[in-house]
């Protein structure tokens, strides 16, 4: 088992979720986070203040597959968050000791 | 003489539809994307800016000017010359200037109403001109036939606070603009969630209270037909608001806010044109109608395909309308329409709509080919992206 | 015959008085769970929509039509037939439409204010229902007894805007509703954090402001009267602000926005019945007195038990009885209080209060048992939970 | 005799001018950080709930009492004691409570402008005695200068709706307020978001529609004064947001929001003394020079380095210095200034400019260095950090 | 050392953290975040258009602990977030290198 | 490779950016979170209810470097967010399987 951390442009959310749909993957967890990186930022004007805002909006998902699924999974976000401009984010693959689902107890490849 | 009961009133009418046009860019910006809010108000705000600057140069005299030829005013009141503290030919009971004023305040809400249908695309830059352009070739004619001495007035239609002058002739621009401005990137693939829809219902409110102005202070006076406007104002609002979300709530089973809401302001919108002619029990009815047939043209919209952003042509072109017809129905008081016996009046309430739509939708496309074969009409794919607070801007709207 | 000036001074209070609903919508709207913003707003807005249209039906004549025995009006009026553009017999320098425009305002906002008691939990269909029996069936005869030629007004009840009518009627019910209705899931349990203060602190900005409609149009004329109930409005107010602050500060350590609020609005109903009949110096204490005794009404709830969502009993029920009460010791223009020598008038005003609280609880209880044995008041445990924005409305309020 | 239609405007233009102070806490809350919206929206309530109490007792008599020595009123009227529903001396036509209660509106907002200045640090202890302390001693003695009979109204300097006593006044204050309480910590480190400019938009929208009340409720009546400082207050306001954002895309290539709804401020501070004394053309100047210097302005608080939270000396100090000496040049209506042949009026407005900077400076710095000198000014570092409303309030402002 | 990461529903954050804080356990970080899975998402109605929402408001917990205490935590979890019906979450396990307190400086066991 | 996961006070956040910046790191993911432990929390009073608020605002930042960079990456972490008082935050070092740039598909080290 394993955790793919997926940060992606916001609005390709969509595209990726059906993407892993299509794989047959359904369970996932996204949240808003923000992401640095060489995505030029934008400024932003209040008044005499000028802010150069560097941090730019991101989505991230996490999902938890099976070892053997990592590399479709990964393939099929990349086709569907790809758009070829700086950005575009980053997966990372984290190893996973255990899941357990909380409605039944039950734990390891059963429960994801 | 001035009479200060009838300037008391008209100072506050005044002030209650300026309030309006906040109002609007309240109602607005909470149905955009949180990334357009800003972009969205500014463009109501602007319009307080654009066309109060306008009206002192030179609106104020094309539209209420002396007459040329049933079409324009002169330019003989051009810098508010010999408009002051007296009375002026538009009512002998008010200062000629505080009429200018309340009608200022008309000419500044009529393009803000337009920026619905273009939300969340155009550049600002186009947006000015846009705005300027279009207050100056197609408002001051329209508000000049019918308010200002000019042949629609003299055909006798009844409009007696706007119907046709400020809402089938903004609806309709609306339309232009949304077939000539092209679709929203991602409309009908990504969902469109209203930022804010608190702020909405506040603008709502702020719209209904400010109406209050713009009808009732039609009359020009504190008197009975003040006094009538203001309670049919009242009732058809009440009726369409609860009109929209029943058919809302039969249709799709849920009557929601947003509905109510819009509900509202095509009761407002509905009633305008009749608000002084007709008694209760008819702007019931006008009401009841005004919510269910724009509710059934916004979802017609989905079908007709153009991306009408806040539907603008649904609320105020096809409530517009029904209004102006339904005075031509229902009016009783200081006119009579088809059902108490004048015929003629139904005829030239269509004559004056159907005028004032071909001449709206021509002038109106006019403009906007002119803008766009020049500076262009919409933001680059990045920046509608990015959204128009940042682009346009340079702003946020929340830090919450 | 019509005063101008009467006349555009009361068609702004009406329009003042118009707004306060939606204030009041933003004032409770902002003091619930997120999830439930939009649901608690609209049912003040709902009351806009419902109690319009069943006034011009029925509504303004069973209040204040040609008078039944002291208990009720006839039907006499019903479709708003012959309430027109003339004076009325309610005062002879207003259109009677105008009068009638201006009590609408009052039934409008009396049952919004109840909604402050079951917000959260009811479902909408049983709050439309509950909207127009309550109306029906308690305001319309309580309105009727005080101000319609009603036995309470004949006995000499000093009510001069509404502290009876409006602010203990609605207080009793929603005493009722609380009772009737049980708590909400999770309280006292969990935090139920307010989803958007400056939301309730700008409804409570505009139910002041309409609140100066709300009075000094009591007047129905613009005068002395109608000034010295502007300034005392605003004295209470501002007074029982401070005084809620100040306990807070006390009792807690803290001085709150939301106290401030809380306090204002006490201050407001508390000088409701007393606006016109008292000097600025006792209003003062009209005010200081209404934000202790609402503070620690709300306080004393927690031991009570009951839920009372938004705290309408603390705040409409108490304020207004300590209202009336207040009218009776220290009217001195236009009536007597007990420190003016006239200890008949305490008696008069506790009649008059009881009587309502007596009435109005009983037959909100009727009400609200009818309707939990016919279609159940509450939103099952589900829709509770997901928030009556999204299970009634289908509705999100804030994407930001 | 009272007059009705004047003492409609007059109840409603009071109305008006208190919905200003809250209109200011929007206006100042949105520009905040979102841990102090609470903190900043409720220093301009409390300024509602201060003055208001203050007035009564002796505020009103100190500032328009019976005349001692041209510097202050007596206590004769402490109390309200003879203010009542008959007309006073200050105008024949409106009750004189009604007169009071008008003044009072810019009693209340005048401290609750200079709570921009020390915004996200001050205690909320020290911000209620510094409120009480400047509306006591530097308030009521320049009000009662210019306005009560006091030596500057007598030498014939014209301030038409508060140009110096509230806006110089307030202006200056905010100076030696921004100096004596140090930046706040951060300040130029960190970035400083404004939490919600929706609110701001909102907050703006809501004084330029009271300032009609402000500035057109200055002719104490419904007449064609008021309408022209109706008309003057809209192009001026208008004109200066667009001069605004115009200087805005020049220097920093962008059009903000908040720089239209900060020059829309402007443009009615600069507006205000001139507003009845001036025809519209003038106005539009007016208004253009506002939003021009007073941007430049804000733009050299950068170079100034004093931490003037939000912007009070840019916009109403200059803008306010502005509107007087231009009161001086272009006055033609009930005076005459130096563009119409009056050199002198330039001078004397210039005198009770220089005399208002001077008094408020020096009073203002007093207060403050002994507050800071017993109970201190600031927020401690941690209360700071952690933001005015939880720690001064106990209170978040959003849970959305 | 291991990283438990559990999406529980939003309201039962309370008992949750009661719980652990019954095994001696207060250090945790949370974050809001949506999920997509078995569970039915709702529908949204503006104006003309209608959305299926199918994305639902999670809570995330982190929390650091002891290797020999992963299943007692887990089990904590478990017992104070469900419901038994559908959407109660997942416990994620982690692999955990390192745990340093900024603080002090201090890192490895002694610095959860 | 490694992700390593600071929990922050949030005024520390432009001070942190700054000391990776200068490590040469500008790759990073920020997102709001909240966070329970040792420091702590305050009262919020609303009407008649006051409630105990003992989770507080904090930052999380994530960011993933090669192995041998981790330790000067926590030092610098430590050195900015550090102001001695309770509650100035954790540092997680996680294992790490692999990273992919979305814009390129690359993946390991090369795609950091
Ligand atoms: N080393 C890293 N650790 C954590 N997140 C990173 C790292 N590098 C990049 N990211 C995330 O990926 C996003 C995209 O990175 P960026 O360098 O802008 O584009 P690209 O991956 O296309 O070169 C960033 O905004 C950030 O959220
Ligand atoms: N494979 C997964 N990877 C990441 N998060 C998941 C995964 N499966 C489920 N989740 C999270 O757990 C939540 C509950 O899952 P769901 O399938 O709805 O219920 P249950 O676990 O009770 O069957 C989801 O909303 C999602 O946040
Ligand atoms: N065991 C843990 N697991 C996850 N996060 C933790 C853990 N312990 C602490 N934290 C996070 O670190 C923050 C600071 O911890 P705290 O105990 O308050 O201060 P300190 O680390 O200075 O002793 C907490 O608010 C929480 O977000």
């Amino acid at each position: 088992m394993k955790m793919i951390e997926a940060i992606i442009k916001p609005f390709k959310l969509d595209e990726v979720k059906d993407e892993l749909e299509a794989l047959g993957i359904s369970g996932l967890t996204i949240s808003e986070v923000k992401g640095h990186g060489r995505q030029k930022g934008h400024k932003e004007i209040y008044r005499g203040a000028e802010y150069e805002v560097d941090l730019i909006p991101k989505i991230k998902i996490e999902v938890v597959v099976h070892a053997a699924m990592v590399d479709k999974v990964v393939e099929a976000i990349v086709k569907a968050a790809r758009t070829g401009k700086i950005g575009d984010g980053k997966i990372f693959v984290l190893p996973l000791d255990d899941v357990i689902r909380i409605r039944t107890g039950e734990s390891g490849q059963g429960a994801i | 003489m001035i009479n200060s009961g009838d300037t008391a009133w008209m100072l506050v009418a005044t002030a209650l539809v300026m309030v309006m046009t906040p109002g609007l860019g309240l109602f607005y910006g909470g149905m955009v994307r949180s990334k357009n809010v800003l972009g969205t108000m500014m463009q109501s705000f602007m319009c307080l800016g654009i066309v109060s600057v306008m009206w002192v140069v030179y609106g104020y005299s094309l539209a209420f000017g002396p007459d040329i030829g049933g079409f324009i005013g002169s330019l003989a009141w051009a810098g508010f010359n010999g408009v002051g503290m007296d009375p002026g030919p538009y009512s002998a009971k008010i200062p000629h200037i505080l009429f200018s004023s309340f009608q200022l305040m008309f000419a500044i809400i009529t393009p803000a109403l337009i920026t619905g249908a273009f939300a969340e695309r155009m550049k600002f830059s186009a947006f000015i001109l846009f705005t300027l352009l279009w207050s100056t070739m197609v408002y001051l004619p329209v508000c000049h036939w019918v308010w200002g001495g000019g042949w629609l007035g003299k055909l006798g239609a009844l409009d007696f606070a706007g119907g046709t002058v400020i809402h089938i002739n903004s609806g309709v621009a609306a339309l232009a603009a949304a077939l000539f401005m092209g679709k929203r990137k991602g409309y009908r693939q990504e969902p469109f969630y209203p930022n804010n829809l608190t702020m909405t219902m506040l603008g709502a409110a702020l719209l209904w209270f400010g109406w209050f102005g713009f009808n009732a202070g039609s009359a020009l006076a504190a008197n009975g037909v003040a006094s009538l406007a203001f309670f049919t104002t009242q009732i058809a609002t009440a009726t369409a608001a609860m009109s929209w979300i029943l058919f809302e709530k039969i249709v799709r089973g849920r009557p929601t806010s947003l509905g109510f809401a819009s509900g509202a302001v095509a009761g407002l919108v509905a009633i305008t044109p009749a608000a002084g002619f007709v008694t209760p029990l008819p702007a019931v009815v006008i009401g009841f109608v005004a919510g269910m047939i724009c509710y059934f043209a916004i979802l017609a919209k989905g079908k007709l395909g153009y991306d009408d952003s806040l539907d603008v042509v649904g609320v105020h072109g096809v409530g517009g309308l029904w209004g102006a017809l339904a005075t031509g129905l229902f009016a009783s008081i200081g006119g009579a329409g088809l059902f108490y016996g004048n015929p003629r009046q139904l005829m030239v309430q269509l004559v004056a709509s159907l005028t004032t739509i071909a001449f709206s939708f021509i002038m109106t496309s006019i403009i906007l080919v002119a803008l766009k074969k020049t500076i262009g009409l919409r933001a680059d794919e990045e920046e509608e992206m990015q959204g128009l607070d940042l682009s346009m801007h340079g702003e946020t709207g929340y830090y919450l």
